[in-house]
């Protein structure tokens, strides 16, 4: 009887609804917690940094921000990469105007724009729903990324287009540029993750998420109780952009530290960062960490175990990569379609009456 | 034994790698996504040259020679991760084979002190060694092959191109745009009429610049594609009737797959080049008996003489030879990432080593320099016959002009250099 | 016809307030459809309001103008004394006007709690920046708002379903939260559509009790739409009677129940 | 007639050609649509998933060379057979449509009733694994496709409009074709779905699930026959966009052009793909040509989406949707 909540009584509504009611939950959030924070940094190496861990914390970002406008909203978005692109261009632009500033508000501030971006290209949800909103939004997705290759403002009028991320610090400690460490680019990125999965869950939990999931659920419904239909999918569009820029200026400052915009934000980025909040589950923080490490994870594992453990032809392994994805998440459908957020929620639901099924 | 990466990836913590005696050539390859079709050809020559060699002569200098594959799909963020998964190997040249890949991990190799070479792609102000000091793209880059073009045409004018149009039909994407400042700089030198056509990813559909030169009727097209682009613009070429022998495709718009989709309607069309072509070299005899007999061919074989194979080919031979430069600087065998660094900085291709090589006159002679890491940009003519399905070679490789590129070279090297806090390297 | 002015005392002794509601000259159309025709009538505070007719007579309709859903093409809207601009349907419920559905819309992917508490959202108004970090206004906010609601959630006995998602619940449940979602936002005027379409007789029964509970309790005027006359005879302290979109009747349900042009409506007398 | 309105005159004859191709992408997203609420994320990759299966039939080529190649040390390419295009054409049309009995029987038939995000989803599946079999079946070196099409500027037309304005017209003798192509297909579905039991079928599913159940209609046949048609539709457009570029990954992509067509002609509706694909097609080509040089070219790929989302906004419900009321 690992996992039980007998014993578990809350005395006032704050502490219902807390994050994790249940004491064992709790527990083992600070234990995760603090072994991302305390144990990690000393482990970490450039190739899990590199390879693994950045892509990761700046993927779950992206795909926290793109549940809040899809999961909780019901606003299905195909512009991530465009507004990722705002992003890291807004924060490119900020980090050679302003070089002596701390990195840490170049990122913000790089979110704060992206906000703006997001909102305007969001007005049009207020009479476009459904998939004919998806497509919409790739308008927003082709458009920015050709704004950004055409207009040479945006890449400081390099030859190519190309834009490099110049060493930059946080209290002298370098986070982007070549000379970084593998575990203050870390260390970077998962505050920013943290922080963001908090504000995620807090503005979910309260009165903005209810909105957001009521105009969700039923949007005739919710208009008719009193919820602005205009300020709900608003704000979510520009909380959504936010974390998602944040990810993109992460995506590009730390962990690439060059990017052209066709290529790292292109419309493939839109559809990677969905599918792992479809993936990870709709309407669901911990889904979007776990559709962030599906995507990421399960490449290199598929990789590592075919090229260097199996000594197959590295195309024919990448070519089965596509096979095992693309089965894994019908399979996974089948058994469960709402992601493995749910997954883990019916597992844990097991787990609570175990060993007593009844 | 072979080493594991999953056994590292599992007990990272204990990450230092063995070092191991052999010499370590990663080839971050792509051999799946959009660009495979490039991609195979130029893997399997990289890696079938290594073969050759250790089977031939015992490797380099003694030292067995290990090509470590990595499959990119041509996308930054798997070249990332191959690039941090190799480097440990004791990897000694990276060659990414993508201009986005280049990018991302020129300050990473500067900082990890491993020599990276991008042959006729990546960031073209990379040749001034005195800024990048881990980079290398010699023989020739995006500027001189712009510079090419023009010298050509110039011959084929009588050295006066005044009043002419030309038209550039390139990738919207930072390959696409790298020669536009070269051209502008040889259209003011030159009095030529240059119109830029910028052609969107993928480029499955150019109608629309395709008729715009129709009614414009450039002289001259220069084109700077990748991919499904090519093939494309070839078709449409041919489709309006635009004469092919006007048609000048940058290297990466020059092989087999780009034309041959076409049939005969693409007879005659160019590309710039700066290797050979063809398989009529005493190295593929070796490469026939040595590896293809072995049944050891990269892939499925069947690249073989192909240009992009030649082109891999001719990567592993500038490589092999810099390791074996490298090897005599230093006096050690077993040489580490930056001996090699070394050995590129002082590479000298000659004519008489290509013959020994079995190569002669696959590529240009050159020699590298501290601060010239793009050696002289020697660029040659190939033109596509459709009837024999073959590329050949029409004109030698020639200078390009050093004039009106090194300037651009120093300008965007030096902005490079200020942005990033970067001293003097020579 | 009762009088118009004061107010009135029911045969229960309630004593009933002055306007609330009052519609006039109401007229909606879809294209070439009337829906509406003409209608007046006045809802009065504390009172519960009636409007009763066979399928098709136009009652959704009237209630959804009521609700600012529809805006009619003639005709004046006029509440707590002043005209009703044409407004949105969200504006028209932070004046005080919450609503049931016919067919349950309720939020089906989120609980019980979180779905009555979206009843609250009129109510609440701290700013993103202090939810998002989930101190101060917003943190007081939440637990101010959720004393409110466990109110309502004891008052109709929904305490055990809590935490469930909505999805899972049966109907009748279903109908009852959907009446504390609209109660929770203490609206001055409660519309209920067809409160209790599909429920079998003792579901019926508790949701006439609640209603009437609501109504004493609370004082809460209360417009319904129902089908079954029996129940709403029993309920109601006026009734509007609808068919075809036109009003064929108003009054206490005993001056209803002997109208003529009711009982033709109702059993079936064909139209010229 | 000045030469300005003659040239546009040209990109707008082009553009209605462009138009046709993008409109028979988009047939294969109706189809399934209509007839099961599945957005088919993987139309593109079916195309080139058929364009690649008939090269690899004409050409002869042994499917899963490489890696039988690499498991067991052989060394397979080719049969060293090859096969008339039309008998190809035929076989592979028949791996579609055991290839829609597979979707059904091992995917769809599991996610009855799901809503359409999840459906969406399992599309997405659907399209990485097919997109990785096609590579292991059949590589992914380019390949040329040629089925005998004829290709480059019509003649005729040149010859005319030269005789009327001074300047010859280009019109590709390939767009033509396949103008001519999509509209027998379109014709022949037309002819299809109101004349024979499976086509009154496939209607009634559209229109009704239950309603269809209900009167004896197979689901599970119906559902087959339509990703059948999608397949083959799919297989069309693969022939066509592949005989100019070559059969090669890129073909996927075509399925981007076809998307803000589904916008515009609404996802239902096979008149407004074809309408909506003509408007597009045209939109883009004369915004180019009128805009491109100034805004610096390359304006297709986002134009598209931008007209249709003005569009959209006001009429949301896309060309030949139906008016949505909206009821509580």
């Amino acid at each position: 009887m690992l996992y039980r909540e007998a014993g578990d009584f809350s005395s006032t509504y704050a502490q219902d609804s807390q994050t994790f009611p249940i004491r064992f939950d709790r527990y083992r959030y600070y234990f995760v917690l603090a072994f991302a924070f305390l144990v990690v940094p000393f482990l970490i190496n450039d190739y899990w940094a590199n390879a693994i861990l950045l892509p990761f914390l700046i993927y779950a970002i992206a795909a926290i921000g793109l549940n809040i406008l899809v999961g909780y909203c019901g606003q299905v978005s195909l512009g991530t990469g465009g507004f990722m692109a705002v992003g890291a261009y807004a924060c490119y632009k900020l980090m050679t105007a302003f070089p002596d500033v701390s990195m840490f508000v170049h990122v913000i501030i790089a979110g704060l724009i992206t906000a703006m971006v997001g909102v305007l290209f969001g007005l049009p949800s207020l009479r476009i729903k459904g998939f004919y909103l998806a497509v919409a939004t790739l308008a927003a997705q082709f458009f920015l990324v050709w704004l950004f290759n055409r207009v040479s403002w945006f890449y400081n009028y390099s030859a190519s287009g190309q834009i490099n991320a110049p060493e930059r610090t946080v209290f002298g400690i370098a986070v982007t540029g070549p000379n970084t460490d593998a575990w203050a680019t870390y260390m970077f990125c998962l505050i920013f993750l943290t922080l963001s999965a908090i504000i995620a869950r807090n503005l979910t939990r309260g009165t903005v998420g209810r909105s957001w999931m009521a105009i969700r659920d039923m949007d005739i419904a919710a208009e008719i109780i009193g919820v602005n239909p205009l300020k709900a999918k608003l704000t979510a569009f520009a909380v959504s952009s936010f974390f998602v820029g944040i990810s993109g200026a992460l995506f590009f400052a730390v962990y690439l530290g060059a990017v052209e915009v066709g290529e790292a934000f292109g419309i493939q980025k839109s559809f990677l960062v969905l599918f792992m909040v479809i993936i990870g589950g709709l309407g669901s923080i911990f889904g979007s960490f776990a559709g962030a490490a599906f995507l990421v994870v399960l490449p290199v594992v598929l990789k590592i175990v075919g090229v260097d453990w199996l000594g197959w032809p590295t195309d024919i392994v990448a070519h089965f990569n596509l096979v095992i994805v693309g089965g894994l998440i019908v399979m996974f459908l089948i058994v469960e379609p709402h992601g493995l957020a749910q997954l883990w929620r019916l597992a844990k639901e097991k787990l609570r009456l175990w060993p007593f099924p009844h | 034994m072979k080493y594991k990466l999953g056994t590292m990836a599992i007990a990272a913590i204990m990450a230092a790698g063995p070092v191991m005696a052999d010499l370590v050539f990663p080839s971050l390859s792509y051999r799946t996504g959009p660009y495979a079709a490039g991609g195979i050809p130029f893997a399997d020559g990289y890696q079938d040259y290594f073969t050759m060699i250790n089977a031939r002569d015992g490797g380099i200098g003694g030292v067995m020679t290990r090509v470590v594959e990595c499959e990119t799909g041509y996308n930054t963020e798997k070249g990332v991760e191959c690039y941090e998964a190799t480097k440990g190997e004791g990897s000694l040249v990276y060659q990414p084979l993508s201009t986005g890949i280049t990018y991302q991990l020129i300050p990473k190799t500067t900082a990890d002190n491993i020599p990276m070479h991008t042959m006729g792609y990546g960031r073209t102000s990379a040749a001034n060694g005195d800024v990048f000091s881990h980079t290398f793209n010699y023989p020739a880059n995006y500027w001189n092959g712009a510079s090419g073009a023009i010298k050509y045409l110039l011959d084929e004018n009588g050295g006066d191109l005044s009043g002419k149009k030309i038209a550039l039909v390139y990738h919207n994407s930072a390959y696409g745009k790298e020669p536009i400042r070269t051209l502008e700089e040889l259209s003011k030198k030159h009095g030529f009429e240059l119109s830029l056509l910028p052609v969107d990813h993928p480029g499955q559909e150019q109608k629309s610049q395709w008729l715009q030169i129709r009614r414009d009727r450039p002289d001259n097209v220069i084109m700077y594609g990748w991919g499904v682009m090519n093939q494309v613009a070839v078709q449409e070429a041919a489709n309006i009737r635009f004469p092919m022998e006007n048609f000048i495709g940058i290297w990466w718009s020059g092989s087999e797959n780009d034309v041959l989709a076409a049939g005969a309607a693409a007879d005659g069309y160019k590309a710039l080049t700066f290797h050979n072509v063809g398989s009529d070299f005493p190295v593929f005899d070796d490469i026939q008996q040595y590896v293809v007999d072995a049944g050891e061919a990269a892939g499925a074989g069947d690249q073989i003489g192909t240009v992009l194979y030649n082109r891999g080919l001719y990567a592993a031979m500038l490589a092999a030879e810099a390791a074996r430069t490298a090897q005599g600087i230093h006096g050690v065998a077993d040489i580490t990432p930056a001996m090699m660094r070394d050995g590129m900085e002082a590479l000298e291709i000659t004519e008489a080593r290509m013959t020994e090589l079995g190569m002669p006159n696959f590529g240009p002679a050159f020699k590298v320099s501290c601060e010239n890491h793009g050696g002289p940009g020697l660029v040659g003519m190939t033109q596509w016959d459709a009837d024999t399905k073959t590329w050949s070679m029409i004109s030698d490789f020639g200078p390009s002009d050093m004039e009106v590129i090194q300037p651009l070279i120093d300008e965007d090297s030096a902005a490079y250099a200020a942005e990033n806090n970067i001293a003097s390297n020579c | 016809m009762l009088d118009q002015s004061e107010g009135y005392v029911t045969s229960d002794g309630r004593k009933i307030g002055g306007v609330v509601m009052e519609m006039k000259n109401i007229t909606l159309r879809f294209g070439g459809v009337v829906a509406i025709k003409d209608i007046s009538f006045d809802i009065r505070e504390g009172e519960i309001r009636a409007i009763i007719g066979p399928n098709g007579a136009g009652k959704s309709s009237m209630l959804n103008v009521i609700s600012g859903f529809y805006n009619p093409q003639e005709g004046e809207v006029w509440y707590r004394g002043s005209l009703r601009p044409p407004m949105k349907p969200y504006q028209v419920a932070r004046q005080g006007i919450a609503r049931t559905f016919q067919n349950i819309a309720l939020f089906e992917g989120m609980t019980v709690l979180d779905n009555v508490m979206t009843g609250r959202l009129t109510k609440m108004n701290s700013g993103m920046f202090s939810q998002a970090i989930w101190k101060g206004r917003a943190e007081a906010e939440e637990t101010e708002n959720r004393e409110k609601a466990e109110r309502i959630i004891d008052f109709l006995e929904i305490q055990s379903i809590r935490k469930t998602p909505v999805a899972r619940l049966p109907y009748g449940l279903k109908k009852r939260v959907e009446l504390a979602r609209a109660l929770v936002s203490e609206p001055s005027l409660l519309l209920l559509d067809e409160p209790m379409a599909g429920m079998n007789v003792e579901e019926k029964e508790d949701m006439s009790r609640f209603i009437l509970d609501v109504n004493d309790e609370f004082g809460t005027t209360i417009a319904l739409i129902e089908h079954d006359m029996g129940v709403v005879m029993d309920l109601s302290d006026r009734v509007v009677v609808m068919d075809y979109g036109k009003k064929i009747g108003d009054g206490t349900p005993d001056e209803v129940r002997r109208n003529q042009d009711v009982i033709d409506a109702y059993l079936g007398v064909a139209h010229d | 007639m000045p030469e300005q309105l003659i040239f546009a005159m040209e990109v707008f004859l082009n553009g209605l050609m462009a138009g046709v191709l993008y409109a028979l992408v988009a047939l294969g997203f109706v189809l399934i649509f209509k007839a099961s609420g599945i957005f088919n994320f993987a139309q593109g990759v079916m195309a080139l998933f058929a364009a690649l299966t008939l090269v690899g039939i004409m050409n002869g080529q042994v499917p899963f060379a490489h890696i039988i190649n690499a498991t067991f040390g052989t060394d397979l390419h080719y049969f060293g057979w090859t096969v008339p295009g039309l008998l190809a054409i035929l076989l592979t049309m028949g791996m579609m449509v055991l290839l829609a009995w597979c979707v059904q029987r091992f995917v769809f038939r599991h996610l009855v009733g799901q809503e359409p995000i999840i459906l969406f989803m399992a599309t997405i599946g659907l399209a990485y694994f097919l997109e990785g079999v096609g590579d292991l079946m059949w590589g992914s070196d380019i390949k040329t496709l040629d089925v005998g099409l004829p290709q480059g500027i019509n003649e005729t037309i040149d010859e005319v409009t030269f005789g009327w304005f001074g300047y010859g017209f280009f019109i590709d003798n390939l767009d033509l074709v396949a103008t001519l192509v999509a509209a027998i297909l379109v014709t022949g579905l037309v002819l299809f779905a109101q004349y024979t039991k499976q086509g009154r079928a496939m209607r009634a599913v559209a229109d009704d699930h239950q309603a269809a159940l209900s009167v004896g209609v197979s689901l599970n046949f119906i559902w087959i026959l339509v990703w059948s048609l999608a397949g083959f539709v799919a297989l069309v457009a693969g022939i066509m966009w592949g005989a100019k570029s070559g059969v090669q990954f890129s073909l996927s992509l075509i399925a981007l052009k076809a998307l803000p067509v589904l916008m515009l002609g609404g996802f239902t509706s096979i008149p407004g793909a074809i309408v909506g694909g003509l408007i597009i097609g045209v939109g883009e080509k004369l915004f180019e040509f009128a805009l491109g040089p100034a805004l610096g070219g390359a304006t297709e790929n986002w134009f598209a989406y931008v007209l249709a989302l003005i569009f959209l906004v006001f009429r949301p419900q896309g060309l030949f949707g139906e008016k949505i009321i909206e009821r509580v």
